[in-house]
């Protein structure tokens, strides 16, 4: 249907792209493409969701419609037309992004124009994408100074409406702020007010919500949903979560490996997909409840911790009095054998400080922590596995570490026990011999858990170990994980923002808010029925 | 108010550390003021008399403790070699040393700056590896070596300027530049190699950084992303590293000082260590430490204006 | 493009800039010559010429200052202050009459009172003496000044002593004057206008010099950082004259310069610590002395432009000096290794010594390197090790700390002074020499009134000191000096002064 | 890590890393022959052919005394490179400890280290240089441990920085719950990351240990004439650069090749893992 019509409405296209390529330098010096002809089209005030895994080339394909691909990448394609304009390309004119210099020229020309007036983009991370060095209204009055022959008091107001719009309060103390003194949430709506401020027509999101909470995440999509209704601008969303395009788009793309797997109205790809791996994407979801497991928990407490409170200093001196930060305040939880205990929240709840205080990361906290453990001490995995395995070091060493660190095994020995932990966590054997940075994300996180696991320990600590995950390698690590437990009866409490997954894996769960407790109860229960308002905000 | 007062306390506890260390340096050196002074033919009574007159037969604590008053009281001493005080003696040859760090600090902002731009930003390989052939070949010649070139080319061969016709900047403003820019080029050419570099990795980490691409999606080119947005946000480190460039600078080119036959800081002080004149080295050692850790005050005024980040920490 | 353009240009017009002044500057703005420019490479260590030590200093306030006599350049002492003199034939006393219408700089006339607190001031007898006053050794036998009418002064000395007038050159500053260290005040042909530090030194025509008054009205002693950069000023020609020509700097003199040679007036040589083991043996110094090609060392150190010696003490000494001791040790290398095999050295067992030398002297340094060279070839290990000026003064001249060094040393226009540091008593006997023998024929010589005795009583002391071979005697160095054309009559003393008052214009 | 694979980079020869270990073996070579063979004893004086040009016999032309610059270049070589790395050995060895602890623990101690540092940082180094003639006498050893002395506070800064940002990653928080020990996560687990910048800094330190080697040996540390050593004889090349400048040039080529080549292959060494 979408061929059809496509053609039938080929002048009302407002975005066309034709056999798209991306590629760049392997390290062969052969190319590697990460864009394989990719084509599609998009309507004027039309929300096209691209969906796909990390490596499928959907913010590639965004960054060239924008003509901000790095500088090593080349690009190939018949033609990328925007509102009447020649972006790239064009059959008869089929150049190489790199190549005839008077081309490249009109191109930038072309699109300095076009960018940040009539198509606008905002990124992932809006703490880095925004200038940290310039205020709010500096970076905000840039579209318009470029673009527009507004006065200067036309501009700040122009800044004032568009930030309102986007739902922040007290816009005009906004103006004088740096992007460091706002929240996440709010960063991401001053992207979002910013892109939108030349009222573009076209938007591109390229996973705009991927580093924030939950509850901020429903916000901002709903934002953008809104402000493209009214101003009738056409929106690009990527994301590598499904569910967030279900109630956005108009249509989904779904891409694999570079190349559109499946594309259709949303209405078609989310109810009747045809392709198997749009299935399988859809399965991968977390959802549900966790699956009843035959094992009953046993009543031995592996840790327990009574009125646990943390109280940040933040010293600015030695004559200052110290600020004082209440982190975590009168905590209690006690955590039994074979159990799964998840601590959610929003972000800054303080439940990662809770958690490193369980570790035995911290050393001033009040109260007292007990883990039946102590000799081997508990292990953990951290949420990034970039920063939390040693890029110096070779996966072999870093596994092996902590056998060197705790036992008295021999070379031969450890790398047995390398092997076979290897063998658990689905890693091939070769892995042992590369650098972390060689690794996909899912393969670290599963080298992290090896690590924490090679000890033997009862207790491991998660802190949001699939959150920085593809929905596909998220489903996969959750099933290792519940699969290690359960073979080797593993306590694990489990610390995450996304309640989806809690729900999935947790026994019993504990919801927290500014450092204390809200609510903590039975997995099911609590979801079902929530005692706490802020409990059914957070499950939205 | 409190960041100056606990950056004055630490100013004034290096002072003091740096003042000790120097003390400490003279307690193990050979010879003494009186020696040096009285020279090959005096004997060993004479040179008691003098130690005794000029108080270098105390002890190390007394010595301290009264340095530590006379500093209270704004009294730095008396030079043993020049019988004047040690701040007139300094006073006088401040304007050289200054003069001459400020032009050479010009020359190396005005050039490595529009290097250390071009080299971050061309994709050329060879212009890469010019730049780094060269930055490291400004960096490799000995600095009396690049001072005595200099004056032999300019001086000597070009007649550019005349060798040792220093005028103060007070009196003849130009003929002051027309002679300083060439020690100043002596100073400068080391470091603008050391400074390019720095410039061009610092540059080149910010064109990476993601509000680049925010600002080429609001349709900024090339050269507004550098002079908006990179060039902003690179000065940040790139200030530190000229602070510390112009802290060495200031604290004394003795080389380039011997070479031009300028009577600056660090001529006086190279004299003042072989004539074993305490007070005037102690007073240089507090004055280069003073600018050493005043310019990195600097920079961190600087650095907090240009980076808002920072004041949170 | 644009910022780079501008960039350029402003470049170009700072070179531009640079050229034209260079051009202008640099150049005397007078026809007349009556100025000149000195380069010294030696900041004045006091302007109270009792507290300088500095040999730089002397010469450059030889202008300034007079004594009761001055030396002369054919090396007697001629009258200054005094008019007259007379010694006592015992060498007890010694009687001077002033000059009439002496005048200090400050317009007051010079009185016996100004003489005798002078001396007493040199002598270390005031009461109140300033402990910076470093009193000359050989004015210590000196018991009492007196004035025995307007212009007479008679001096008492402890010990008979005929060669103290050399010493008498002291210079003669007006009594009860405080200013000494900052505005000096003394009778000779210049007075003082300015002194900056590390900078220069400028001295006036004095108009009212009682004798003849010099030509060049107004003389600059520019401070250099050094020797190097006193040559590139030279070689811009900004310097009139230079005192202190390498043998190098000396075959790249400009044209517009002429050379003019003479001596240095220095004893160079390796000296040795006696008192250290290897050096105790008559044969082992003999052996160094004998090892060294005293013609190649100059010829590689100066261009073969110095004068060899034989013994403590230099051709300006006039007949004191004994010229046949230059020629004692001549090369012998083999005679050298032999005398080493003598005293117990052989190549299973080298003689090994440190030779320490101030690396503020480049001709010493050069020396030293020629000679470690040398004695190489006789399998002597000489290392050298490079010091400070002061810590050369603390550790070898006052701790005698070394094995062996190499310097020069200056004296006043007296045998005494050159020769007086062997006796095992002398304060400055930093070779450790003794010698009963050395003592009791200096004594002699120094009481001694009759002059062909004094004489051959000096020869004597000095072939001692040869045949001892207290040290290894090298070189009196030859004195290059710049001057520019516009300028003539620059004249060498036999002592260690740089004398402004007889230069004259050329043609 | 084979070596193609160590000077090829997607394909494309490392241009500046090829050139760096070109001009590092040059110089290594010239040393290493230095140690065997000269054409002439470098310390042989010939008074006859002081300042001689450059000719058939002597390559390279004579210096001052007439020795062969050739012969003294290959000699003095091996003693200025031998120097620098000693120099930078001790300073990079003593900065990453003092750097270390300073970064990694941080507090009080770091800030009174941090104020001494910048207090010796201001004592001249001649007066520095007196005094380790002064307390240990002179010589080559002597020089070594002085600049290695002289090197360790910027050693220590680049280090400290190192250390303060990457103890808040989450790799070192995991060593620590592994058990690891705070020498063992600093040396082993953390050291190791700040390769890059101390590569960098080593690359800068061995350079200005080439340049001050030269500056020492007048105050009496350090390599002592006749020996001959790079700095050294360009620094008593000077009074003859305008009749001899040959005196200058092979010691100049040298060291800039050695530093130049070393600096180019500091540049590249970092780039392993990004």
């Amino acid at each position: 249907m979408s061929n059809e019509n496509g053609h039938a409405k080929e002048e009302k296209n407002l975005l066309r792209i034709e056999r798209l390529c991306v590629a760049f330098p392997g390290k062969d010096g052969k190319k590697k493409e990460v864009v394989k002809g990719v084509s599609f089209s998009l309507r004027e005030g039309e929300i096209l969701g691209i969906a796909g895994e990390s490596g499928s080339g959907k913010s590639m394909t965004a960054l060239a419609i924008m003509g901000l691909l790095p500088e090593n990448a080349t690009r190939d394609c018949e033609g990328i037309f925007f509102d009447g304009q020649t972006l790239c390309g064009g059959k008869e004119n089929n150049k190489k992004f790199r190549g005839n210099r008077t081309e490249k020229q009109r191109e930038e020309k072309v699109r300095q124009e076009l960018s940040g007036s009539k198509m606008t983009m905002i990124f992932q991370e809006p703490l880095t994408s925004l200038n940290p060095v310039l205020t709010i209204k500096k970076q905000m009055e840039e579209p318009l100074l470029l673009h527009t022959k507004l006065s200067s008091e036309e501009r700040e107001r122009a800044v004032v409406s568009a930030l309102t719009k986007a739902e922040l309060k007290n816009a005009k103390r906004l103006l004088n702020q740096y992007p460091h003194q706002l929240s996440g949430g709010m960063r991401q709506r001053v992207m979002i007010a910013m892109a939108m401020i030349n009222k573009p027509r076209l938007l591109i999101c390229d996973e705009p919500t991927t580093a924030l909470d939950a509850v901020t995440e429903r916000e901002i999509v709903s934002l953008i949903h809104k402000l493209a209704k009214e101003q009738n601008t056409a929106v690009i969303f990527i994301s590598h979560d499904l569910s967030v395009l279900r109630n956005l788009c108009d249509r989904v793309m779904i891409m694999k490996d570079g190349k559109t797997v499946e594309e259709g109205t949303a209405e078609q790809v989310f109810e009747r997909p045809e392709q198997d791996y749009t299935k399988n994407l859809m399965q991968a979801t977390v959802k549900g409840a966790k699956e009843a497991t035959e094992q009953p928990v046993s009543e031995t407490e592996v840790l327990s911790a009574t009125k646990v409170s943390v109280v940040f200093r933040r010293s600015n001196g030695w004559f200052r009095v110290p600020e004082l930060k209440q982190a975590v305040s009168e905590v209690s939880l006690s955590v039994k054998q074979g159990e799964i205990f998840g601590i959610v929240g929003e972000s800054g709840c303080g439940k990662s400080t809770l958690l490193k205080a369980l570790a035995g990361l911290l050393v001033h906290y009040e109260g007292t922590i007990w883990k039946k453990d102590s000799k081997i001490g508990v292990q953990m995995v951290f949420q990034d596995p970039y920063t939390s395995l040693n890029p110096a070091k070779k996966v072999g060493w870093i596994l092996e570490e902590p056998l060197r660190l705790n036992t008295g095994l021999s070379k031969e020995e450890r790398e047995q026990r390398v092997r076979e932990i290897l063998k658990e966590t689905e890693l091939p054997e070769e892995v042992a011999e590369r650098h972390v940075s060689e690794l996909s994300g899912g393969q670290r996180q599963r080298v992290a858990i090896a690590a924490a696991l090679i000890t033997k320990p009862e207790l491991v600590l998660l802190d949001e170990p699939v959150s920085a995950l593809d929905v596909t390698v998220q489903a996969q690590i959750l099933e290792l994980l519940l699969r290690l437990q359960r073979e080797h009866n593993l306590t694990y409490i489990f610390v995450s923002h996304d309640m989806a997954v809690v729900r999935k894996i947790c026994d019993r769960v504990m919801v927290m808010k500014d450092g204390r407790v809200v609510e903590c109860g039975e997995t099911e229960d609590l979801f079902v029925k929530p005692q706490e308002e802020y409990t059914k905000k957070l499950l939205g | 108010m409190r960041y100056f007062l606990k950056k004055t306390v630490a100013l004034v506890i290096t002072l003091l550390v740096a003042a000790f260390l120097t003390f400490l340096a003279f307690e193990v050196i050979p010879s003494d003021a009186a020696m040096a002074k009285l020279g090959m033919d005096a004997t060993e009574e004479e040179i008691e008399a003098l130690r005794e007159a000029m108080g270098l037969n105390r002890s190390l604590p007394v010595r301290y403790g009264d340095f530590l008053l006379g500093a209270l009281r704004g009294d730095f001493g008396e030079s043993t070699q020049y019988g004047l005080p040690v701040t007139e003696l300094l006073a006088d040859r401040f304007g050289v040393t200054i003069g001459l760090a400020l032009l050479s600090f010009v020359l190396i902002v005005g050039i490595s700056v529009p290097l250390g731009i071009f080299a971050a930003r061309t994709k050329s390989k060879a212009g890469e590896g010019i730049i780094a052939f060269l930055t490291q070949t400004m960096m490799a010649v000995p600095p009396f070596f690049l001072g005595m070139l200099i004056t032999l080319l300019f001086g000597i061969v070009l007649r550019w300027f005349t060798p040792g016709a220093y005028v103060p900047a007070g009196e003849n403003f130009f003929g002051f530049l027309g002679f300083m820019i060439f020690p100043a080029m002596a100073v400068a050419i080391p470091k603008i190699g050391m400074s390019v570099r720095f410039l061009q990795s610092s540059l080149k980490e910010q064109m990476q950084a993601d509000y680049v691409r925010t600002a080429k999606s609001k349709g900024c080119g090339r050269r507004r992303v550098l002079w908006s947005h990179v060039l902003r946000n690179a000065l940040v480190p790139v200030v530190t590293f000229l602070t510390m460039v112009m802290a060495e600078i200031l604290a004394g080119s003795i080389v380039i000082e011997q070479v031009f036959n300028l009577s600056g800081i660090g001529r006086l002080l190279a004299v003042s260590i072989s004539g074993r004149d305490y007070p005037v080295v102690r007073a240089i050692v507090l004055y280069t430490t003073a600018v050493v850790v005043l310019l990195n005050y600097g920079a961190d005024l600087i650095c907090r204006y240009l980076d808002p980040r920072i004041k949170e920490i | 493009m644009k910022k780079k353009a501008v960039f350029l240009a402003l470049l170009a017009s700072l070179t531009a800039l640079c050229a034209c002044n260079g051009g202008s500057s640099g150049k005397k703005g007078s026809e007349d010559f009556v100025s000149a420019v000195v380069g010294i490479t030696q900041d004045l260590d006091s302007l109270d010429p009792h507290i300088a030590v500095a040999a730089g200093t002397d010469e450059v306030l030889f202008n300034v200052f007079e004594g009761l006599v001055k030396p002369s350049v054919d090396g007697t002492l001629v009258p200054a202050v005094a008019k007259d003199y007379t010694i006592a034939p015992d060498g007890m006393s010694y009687t001077f009459t002033l000059r009439e219408n002496v005048k200090f700089h400050n317009g007051k006339a010079v009185t016996a009172d100004d003489v005798v607190y002078s001396i007493e001031r040199c002598a270390g007898l005031l009461d109140n003496q300033d402990p910076e006053v470093v009193v000359e050794s050989a004015l210590s036998v000196i018991s009492a000044v007196e004035k025995v009418g307007e212009d007479t002064i008679v001096i008492t000395l402890s010990e008979p002593n005929t060669e103290l007038l050399g010493f008498l050159t002291c210079a003669v500053i007006p009594m009860d004057y405080t200013s000494q260290k900052s505005a000096p005040v003394g009778t000779g042909p210049y007075k003082f206008v300015s002194y900056t530090p590390l900078t220069e030194f400028v001295v006036e025509r004095f108009e009212e010099y009682y004798g003849e008054k010099p030509y060049l009205e107004k003389v600059t002693f520019k401070i250099c950082a050094s020797n190097d950069a006193a040559f590139m000023e030279l070689l811009a020609g900004s310097i009139d004259v230079f005192p202190y020509l390498t043998d190098e700097q000396a075959s790249q003199l400009p044209a517009d310069y002429n050379l003019e040679v003479g001596s240095t007036n220095v004893v160079q040589a390796m000296f040795l610590n006696n008192d250290f083991g290897p050096f105790a043996d008559l044969k082992v110094r003999q052996a160094l002395c004998y090892a060294v090609d005293k013609e190649e060392l100059l010829t590689i150190v100066s261009g073969g432009r110095g004068h060899i010696i034989g013994s403590n003490m230099f051709p300006n000494f006039g007949v004191y000096y004994d010229e046949t001791l230059e020629n004692y040790y001549t090369y012998q290398p083999e005679k050298a290794k032999q005398l080493l095999a003598e005293a117990g050295y052989n190549e299973s067992n080298p003689l090994t010594f440190t030779v320490k030398v101030p690396s503020n002297y480049d001709i010493h340094v050069a020396t030293a390197q020629v000679l470690v060279e040398q004695y190489k070839k006789i399998g002597v290990n000489a290392e050298i090790q490079l010091i400070e000026w002061a810590a050369w003064l603390a550790d070898v001249y006052k701790g005698r700390e070394y094995e062996a060094t190499i310097v020069g040393l200056d004296s006043a226009l007296a045998p005494s002074d050159v020769l007086k540091r062997y006796t095992s008593t002398a304060k400055n006997n930093f070779v450790n020499y003794e010698n009963p023998k050395f003592d009791e024929l200096f004594t002699k010589a120094l009481a001694s009134t009759e002059e062909a005795e004094k004489i051959s009583l000096y020869k004597e002391i000095q072939q001692l000191l040869t045949k001892e071979a207290a040290s290894v005697y090298l070189q009196d160095g030859a004195k290059l000096v710049a001057v520019k054309k516009d300028f003539t009559n620059f004249l060498f003393y036999p002592v260690y002064v740089l004398d402004l008052a007889a230069m004259k214009p050329a043609q | 890590m084979n070596v193609t694979g160590w000077l090829k980079k997607d394909g494309k020869w490392k241009v500046n890393r090829i050139i760096g270990v070109v001009l590092v073996g040059l110089a290594v070579i010239v040393s290493l022959t230095g140690c065997f063979y000269t054409p002439y004893d470098p310390d042989a004086m010939d008074a006859t052919l002081k300042n001689a040009s450059p000719s058939l016999s002597h390559l390279f032309g004579t210096d001052n005394f007439g020795r062969d610059v050739l012969s003294r270049v290959m000699k003095g070589a091996g003693t200025t490179l031998l120097v620098g790395l000693a120099v930078v050995s001790i300073g990079a060895v003593g900065g990453c400890l003092m750097g270390a602890f300073t970064g990694y623990f941080g507090g009080k101690a770091d800030l009174i280290l941090m104020r001494v540092n910048d207090a010796v940082a201001a004592i001249p180094s001649i007066l520095l240089a007196l005094v380790f003639v002064g307390v240990f006498g002179s010589g080559t050893v002597q020089l070594v441990a002085a600049l290695g002395i002289l090197f360790i506070p910027s050693f220590a800064r680049v280090v400290r920085s190192g250390f303060i940002v990457q103890k808040e990653l989450d790799y070192v928080k995991n060593a620590r719950l592994m058990g690891a020990g705070h020498l063992r996560i600093m040396f082993v687990h953390i050291l190791p990351n700040i390769k890059s910048s101390l590569l960098s800094a080593l690359a800068i330190g061995f350079n200005n240990a080439v340049l001050s080697e030269a500056a020492m040996s007048y105050l009496s540390l350090g390599v002592q004439p006749p020996h001959a050593s790079l700095g050294r004889m360009l620094s008593e090349a000077q009074p003859y650069l305008f009749r001899a400048p040959w005196n200058a040039v092979a010691p100049g080529l040298m060291i800039l090749f050695s530093v130049l080549g070393v600096g180019l292959l500091s540049l590249e060494g970092g780039e392993k893992h990004e």
